[in-house]
């Protein structure tokens, strides 16, 4: 279940800019930097997924007990102790909320990641070799794609009996790669029809070389901003599969929590607390993320910057 | 006078602040004429060719005034300037080829477009048909898709489509430079056919080939760093060009028949200036053979013989 | 025309022969005797029950023969339209349980894709106009995207359900009603129905509106609205034109989110107790019922398959361009 | 030195490669070691496509391309490849792609030392760089770190063109390459590659201007869908061109000081192409040239009886 919301390639206002003629486009990292530090959405995106960030990985100095323990009465609202309230159990939601984080990073980097790399191998060579090679992996590029992934991953993790982050997010970054395929393909094949590929190959470069030396630098924004689409969707797919009840088997996650407290009643029973707190950071991380592609957008691509 | 152009300054918005594309140009353009603009790239002459039909975003209108038929167009406002496009000002795109909306049919799409006009189709067609017989297409394009059509015959469908109302003056921009040789040609003498039966009254061919334009263009004009070098008729620029620049970009280019063993032509060594800070002075000043101290001193752009101006101190 | 409907046949062809050999891998391939371990595991109630699922074990699973024998037979029993039996509904059979819940789900999806789609590609062309609402759908959009399906759905829930009491958030009809062609049951079809609806759309909608803005933008630069500019033709013209290029990709699009927005009915479905294929899921995991879980499964792929060749359909019939081209018109 | 021995290109088209489009149909020419061949064709020529295969960036489908009298379709290794390479490199059309944009220009030049000569010293090989820059007569100083957008086109032309000095090259294989540059600096590349060729370097010039080809070349070689019209030495097939079709194309050049209108316009068929007189099915029925003079063939694109 990714959801490219605006797959890079799809709209082909995200594409990178064709740099490279007259005067007046990008020069250097140099201004690029300082277009960076001006686009608002970026700095914006940036800082609330920076702070989230920090939250979770201090999240042992934040709160002073493990996530899962009883610290107090049961079924409290926010207040100055539990700043998030507690839950049925009297376990503190606060607590919950930053070990959560943590889970919510490292399945979005580890499952955005294998995604990204195998989206780009696939994007790569398909675009790269062309004929039969991209026929082969163009053909299952498009079966993977519409196979619904969120039920693949049920049912994987149906027979799993230990499930950890790391096996949730191999399995969520080997059926959520294809769109991103696809974009880098499609990328690959317009740059490769360029004149500096040539001139690398008449330079005695390997495929390989060629791929990683010539053309993904090309698109090397291109490829940070797929790979943030990509980590999105990982922690929403996983933040699902917690959700059904396929969560990891101990520790805890944003989506568990919404699992434990619908589970629980905590709809019924009004404990809003429960149920806010981890769909909120969520939301906050991905949408920060998807706004700062855009920014990242705008700083790489001249022409929206415009506008 | 069907055109007059004076001081015509336009800047271009960059990151890095304004390209001054057109610098102070003048220049006047009789009934009936066809006038070649000539330049490197970078020299303006695009600039110059948009932003007598439409400036993009990024264009502004610093100073100078366009009359045309003695009204002033009132090129920096898009929505008054509306009135005039189509049916006194015109221009043939230099991206003819994908300038057809893609999911339309075209004749739907010269129906929408008339009528978003406000003219009835009705009474336009027969015209419309007779002119695409004319460039050599049957009325039976209007039924189909541009990506049913070659390169050539869109270009050719922009051309009657563009030139339908009868439009005093047509800006024509690198309406060649995409096809062969043989079909360049067609093109060209069809510009050449559409002034001569009225349906342009003047015309500005906008190229950076000397020797196509000096086929087809009663005048030709050299452009330089934003400012026009040399105008004059086809005949006297090409054989008694004035400006050093022209002089220069005559003799580099090699003809038919001529080889580097018989007789080595050379290039201008040096580039064009920079137009984000343009230097004072002459524009071609640097590169210039005859350059002197008083070029330091932007020449005028003076009539030195009939018909025939530049603007250079040595010219005289 | 015939090529390329057989090329995205063959598509989905080898789409649905991948998902039923997941299927049948998945339960195989996993560690562990998977017979001892899903019986273990289901810890079923009555001894009937508890038999017939080691029996039909044994069948589907035919341990005794070799692997190819085992997929082939696993086929075999796949095109009688046979799933085996549900353990937690024992003795229905998981195709009769699945068939009627697909009802619910699709009722819940159809209007939520397309009306998301519709409204969503309007907002975002509205986007495209205008500083000022680009500056307030842009990030509206992004927020809706980024939102998990189940915690919309829950916030809806918690308020206009039990906040405001305005909808109920349970169930597909009310506790006391019997299905009959009453208005009274239709009414309460109807309030049932709407909050997971809601939330289902508005999700979607940001992806469709993000994606329209920026395709409406990508289009009113491209070179023919430049032209139609020159040639003096109004902004009405030219953003008409843009618009409905710009839907040509979305209906592409389309096809690619489903399996998403499947994959959100689920989870919505879950969050109202809405008895469609995802609170199946739901109660298939609670109870152990791997049967039902593999149903729903290929049921969804199906679904998804045929939705994807609709979707392919209509955009043959409405772009020229790949209409043109299949009748081999091209200049 | 190169040699085409009826060679022809298809391209695959269609899923897997089910039909195909024949770009290139026998076209048989050699290039000798300070000759400059040039090939002029319209678009869809098949001219580029030749560029390509000799520089064995494209494959050939039939026939055979051989250099020093090896088969280059045999250069299946990369060391092999790399040694072909060594001697035969190209420039093509668009400075611009031809340099990654966002790297500095003179990376191009690194490339080359990363594939040829890693052993080479820092400070050796910059003496090398600057000798191939002073040949194309670029001041080091200009080009050095410098991105490709803050050169011009002729200035990129000739650091490409430096790029392949660096190597031991004895063949040349330019694209269009001064066919997006300023008329007020394509002749400066133009005499660059003449003095190249003074140096003993063959040139294969694919260009779609005759007066450029005709400014530089030795032999020419004109080209129409595929196939080869009409070849010879320059100056016999410019002052006699037998042709139709090539007479055409002269006739639609635009040149300076002479219009159309004031050419006589040559009646259709008046002076038919000397192969159809031969063969009158076309180049179906006959070999790919027929022999006019001594060095100077005839060909025909026809291939279905009608007149060229």
């Amino acid at each position: 279940m990714t959801r490219p919301p605006d797959e890079p390639a799809a709209g082909p206002a995200g594409a990178p800019a064709p740099a490279g003629h007259p005067a007046g486009r990008r020069t250097a990292p140099v201004r690029g930097a300082h277009f960076a530090l001006r686009n608002r959405k970026l700095v914006g995106g940036l800082s609330v997924v920076l702070l989230l960030l920090l939250m979770g990985a201090a999240a042992p100095l934040l709160t002073g007990q493990p996530p899962n323990a009883e610290v107090g009465p049961p079924n409290q609202p926010p207040s100055a102790r539990h700043w998030f309230g507690t839950t049925n159990f009297g376990q503190d939601v606060f607590a919950q909320f930053v070990y959560g984080l943590r889970s919510t990073f490292l399945v979005g980097a580890l499952g955005g990641g294998i995604a990204a790399l195998v989206g780009m191998a696939v994007g790569f060579v398909a675009g790269y070799r062309g004929g039969v090679v991209d026929e082969v992996l163009n053909m299952i590029t498009n079966v993977v794609l519409v196979l619904p992934s969120l039920a693949v991953l049920l049912i994987a993790a149906a027979y799993l009996d230990d499930r950890g982050v790391a096996v949730q997010s191999f399995f969520i970054g080997l059926t959520s790669w294809p769109w991103a395929a696809r974009a880098v393909r499609a990328q690959t094949l317009s740059l490769s029809s360029r004149d500096f590929v040539d001139l690398a190959r008449l330079s005695g470069t390997r495929t390989a070389g060629v791929i990683v030396r010539e053309i993904a630098p090309n698109m090397s924004s291109y490829l940070f901003m797929t790979f943030i689409l990509l980590f999105g969707g990982a922690v929403l797919a996983a933040a699902g599969l917690d959700f059904v009840g396929f969560g990891p088997t101990d520790g805890v996650s944003l989506g568990l929590m919404m699992h434990n407290a619908v589970n629980w009643g905590a709809l019924q029973l009004g404990m809003w607390w429960w149920f806010v707190p981890p769909g909120l950071g969520i939301t906050a991380i991905v949408g920060a993320m998807y706004i700062m592609n855009v920014g990242l957008d705008e700083v790489f691509n001249p022409r929206l910057r415009e506008m | 006078m069907a055109l007059q152009v004076s001081d015509l300054r336009v800047h271009y918005r960059t990151v890095r602040g304004d390209v001054r594309a057109l610098d102070g140009v003048t220049f006047a353009l009789a009934d009936g004429e066809i006038t070649g603009l000539a330049g490197e790239s970078g020299s303006g002459k695009t600039t110059l060719g948009k932003s007598l039909v439409r400036l993009d975003g990024r264009m502004r209108h610093v100073g100078g005034r366009v009359e045309l038929d003695g009204r002033e167009l009132p090129i920096g406002d898009s929505a008054r300037m509306d009135r005039f496009r189509f049916h006194e000002v015109s221009v043939i795109p230099q991206y003819a080829m994908s300038a057809l909306n893609p999911t339309r049919r075209i004749g739907t799409m010269v129906r929408e477009l008339l009528r978003s006009r406000g003219i009835g189709h009705r009474a336009v067609r027969p015209e419309l048909e007779r002119r695409l017989r004319l460039v050599g297409l049957a009325p039976e394009v209007l039924d189909r898709y541009p990506i049913e059509l070659s390169g050539g015959m869109k270009q050719r469908v922009v051309m009657v489509l563009s030139t339908l109302l009868d439009p005093a003056l047509l800006v024509a921009d690198e309406v060649t430079s995409a096809l062969d040789v043989s079909t360049q040609r067609a093109v060209a003498e069809a510009l050449v056919e559409f002034r001569d039966r009225g349906y342009v009254r003047s015309m500005i061919v906008v190229t950076h080939d000397l020797s196509l334009v000096y086929q087809i263009a009663d005048s030709i004009m050299v452009m330089y760093g934003g400012r026009l070098a040399e105008k004059a008729p086809a005949d006297a620029l090409v054989t008694a060009p004035r400006h050093p620049y022209t002089r220069r970009l005559l003799a580099a280019l090699p003809e038919p028949g001529v080889r580097h063993e018989d007789k080595r032509l050379a290039g201008i060594p040096g580039g064009p200036p920079e137009l984000l800070d343009p230097p004072a002075g002459c524009r071609f000043r640097a590169r210039c053979p005859l350059a002197d101290d008083r070029c330091a001193e932007q020449p005028p752009f003076t009539e030195v013989a009939p018909a025939h101006f530049v603007a250079c101190w040595k010219a005289g | 025309m015939w090529r390329y409907f057989g090329r995205k046949l063959l598509i989905y062809l080898f789409t649905l022969v991948a998902a039923v050999t997941v299927n049948w891998m998945i339960p195989r391939f996993m560690p562990g005797d998977p017979v001892q371990s899903r019986l273990a595991r289901a810890s079923l109630q009555s001894p009937e029950a508890s038999a017939a699922m080691a029996e039909y074990y044994r069948g589907v699973f035919g341990l005794d023969v070799p692997v190819w024998q085992q997929y082939l037979n696993f086929w075999g029993s796949l095109l009688r339209g046979d799933l085996g039996t549900s353990m937690w509904l024992f003795p229905r059979p998981v195709t009769e349980i699945l068939a009627g819940a697909v009802p619910y789900s699709l009722a819940l999806l159809v209007p939520a894709i397309l009306l998301s789609w519709y409204a969503g590609n309007k907002l975002g062309a509205a986007a495209a106009r205008g500083r000022w609402l680009d500056n307030t759908v842009l990030p509206l959009g992004y927020l809706l995207t980024a939102m998990p399906y189940m915690w919309l759905a829950l916030l809806l829930a918690w308020s206009l359900g039990i906040v405001a009491g305005l909808f109920p958030v349970a169930g597909a009809y009310g506790f006391g009603l019997q299905p009959s062609w009453s208005l009274a049951f239709a009414a309460s079809l109807a309030a049932h129905w709407f909050l997971p609806f809601l939330s289902l759309f508005l999700v979607a909608l940001g992806g469709w509106a993000i994606g329209m803005r920026n395709l409406i933008i990508y289009e009113l630069e491209s070179d023919y609205a430049s032209y139609l500019q020159s040639l003096g033709a109004p902004r009405r013209l030219v953003r008409r034109y843009a618009f409905r290029n710009a839907m040509l990709p979305q209906i592409t699009g389309l096809a690619v989110q489903l399996g998403t927005i499947v994959a959100g009915s689920l989870l919505t479905e879950i969050v109202f107790g809405y008895p469609g294929i995802g609170y199946l899921i739901l109660q298939a995991i609670r109870n152990q019922d791997y049967f039902l879980l593999q149903g729903a499964f290929l049921f969804i792929v199906i679904g998804v398959l045929l939705a994807n060749f609709v979707v392919d359909l209509v955009y043959v019939l409405v772009d020229p361009r790949v209409r043109v081209q299949m009748q081999g018109g091209a200049a | 030195m190169l040699e085409l021995d009826s060679v022809s290109k298809v391209f695959p088209r269609g899923a897997f490669g089910r039909s195909g489009v024949t770009a290139v149909r026998d076209v048989s020419f050699a290039v000798r070691p300070g000759e400059v061949v040039s090939l002029i064709g319209e678009s869809g020529s098949g001219k580029s496509t030749i560029g390509r295969m000799v520089l064995r960036l494209a494959s050939v489908t039939r026939g055979r391309i051989t250099f020093d009298g090896a088969d280059i379709a045999g250069l299946t290794r990369t060391r092999q490849l790399r040694e072909y390479h060594r001697r035969v490199q190209g420039v093509f059309q668009d400075p611009f792609s031809s340099c990654n944009p966002v790297f500095p220009a003179d990376r191009v030049l690194d490339a080359v030392r990363r594939g040829y000569f890693p052993d080479v010293g820092a400070a050796e090989w910059r003496d090398r760089v600057d000798a191939a820059l002073e040949v194309v007569r670029l001041d080091p100083a200009q080009v050095r770190g410098r991105y490709p957008h803050q050169l011009s086109g002729g200035q990129l032309q000739r650091l490409l063109i430096a790029r392949a000095l660096l190597l031991d090259i004895r063949l040349l294989v330019a694209d269009e390459v001064i066919s997006m540059l300023d008329a007020s600096t394509r002749i400066d590349v133009l005499n660059l590659l003449a003095d190249l060729r003074a140096r003993g370097l063959g040139i294969l010039f694919v260009t779609h201007d005759l007066a450029l080809g005709n400014y530089v070349s030795d032999t020419t070689v004109i080209l129409r869908r595929g196939r080869v019209v009409e070849t010879g030495a320059t100056a016999t097939v410019f002052a006699d061109p037998l042709h139709p079709y090539t007479r055409r194309l002269l006739a639609s050049v635009p040149r300076l000081r002479r219009r159309w209108s004031d050419l006589p316009d040559e009646p259709a068929g008046a002076r038919p192409c000397p192969y159809h007189e031969r063969y009158p099915r076309g180049a179906a029925a006959g070999p790919p040239l027929l022999a006019v003079a001594d060095d100077h063939h005839v060909g025909c694109f026809a291939d279905d009886g009608k007149p060229c």
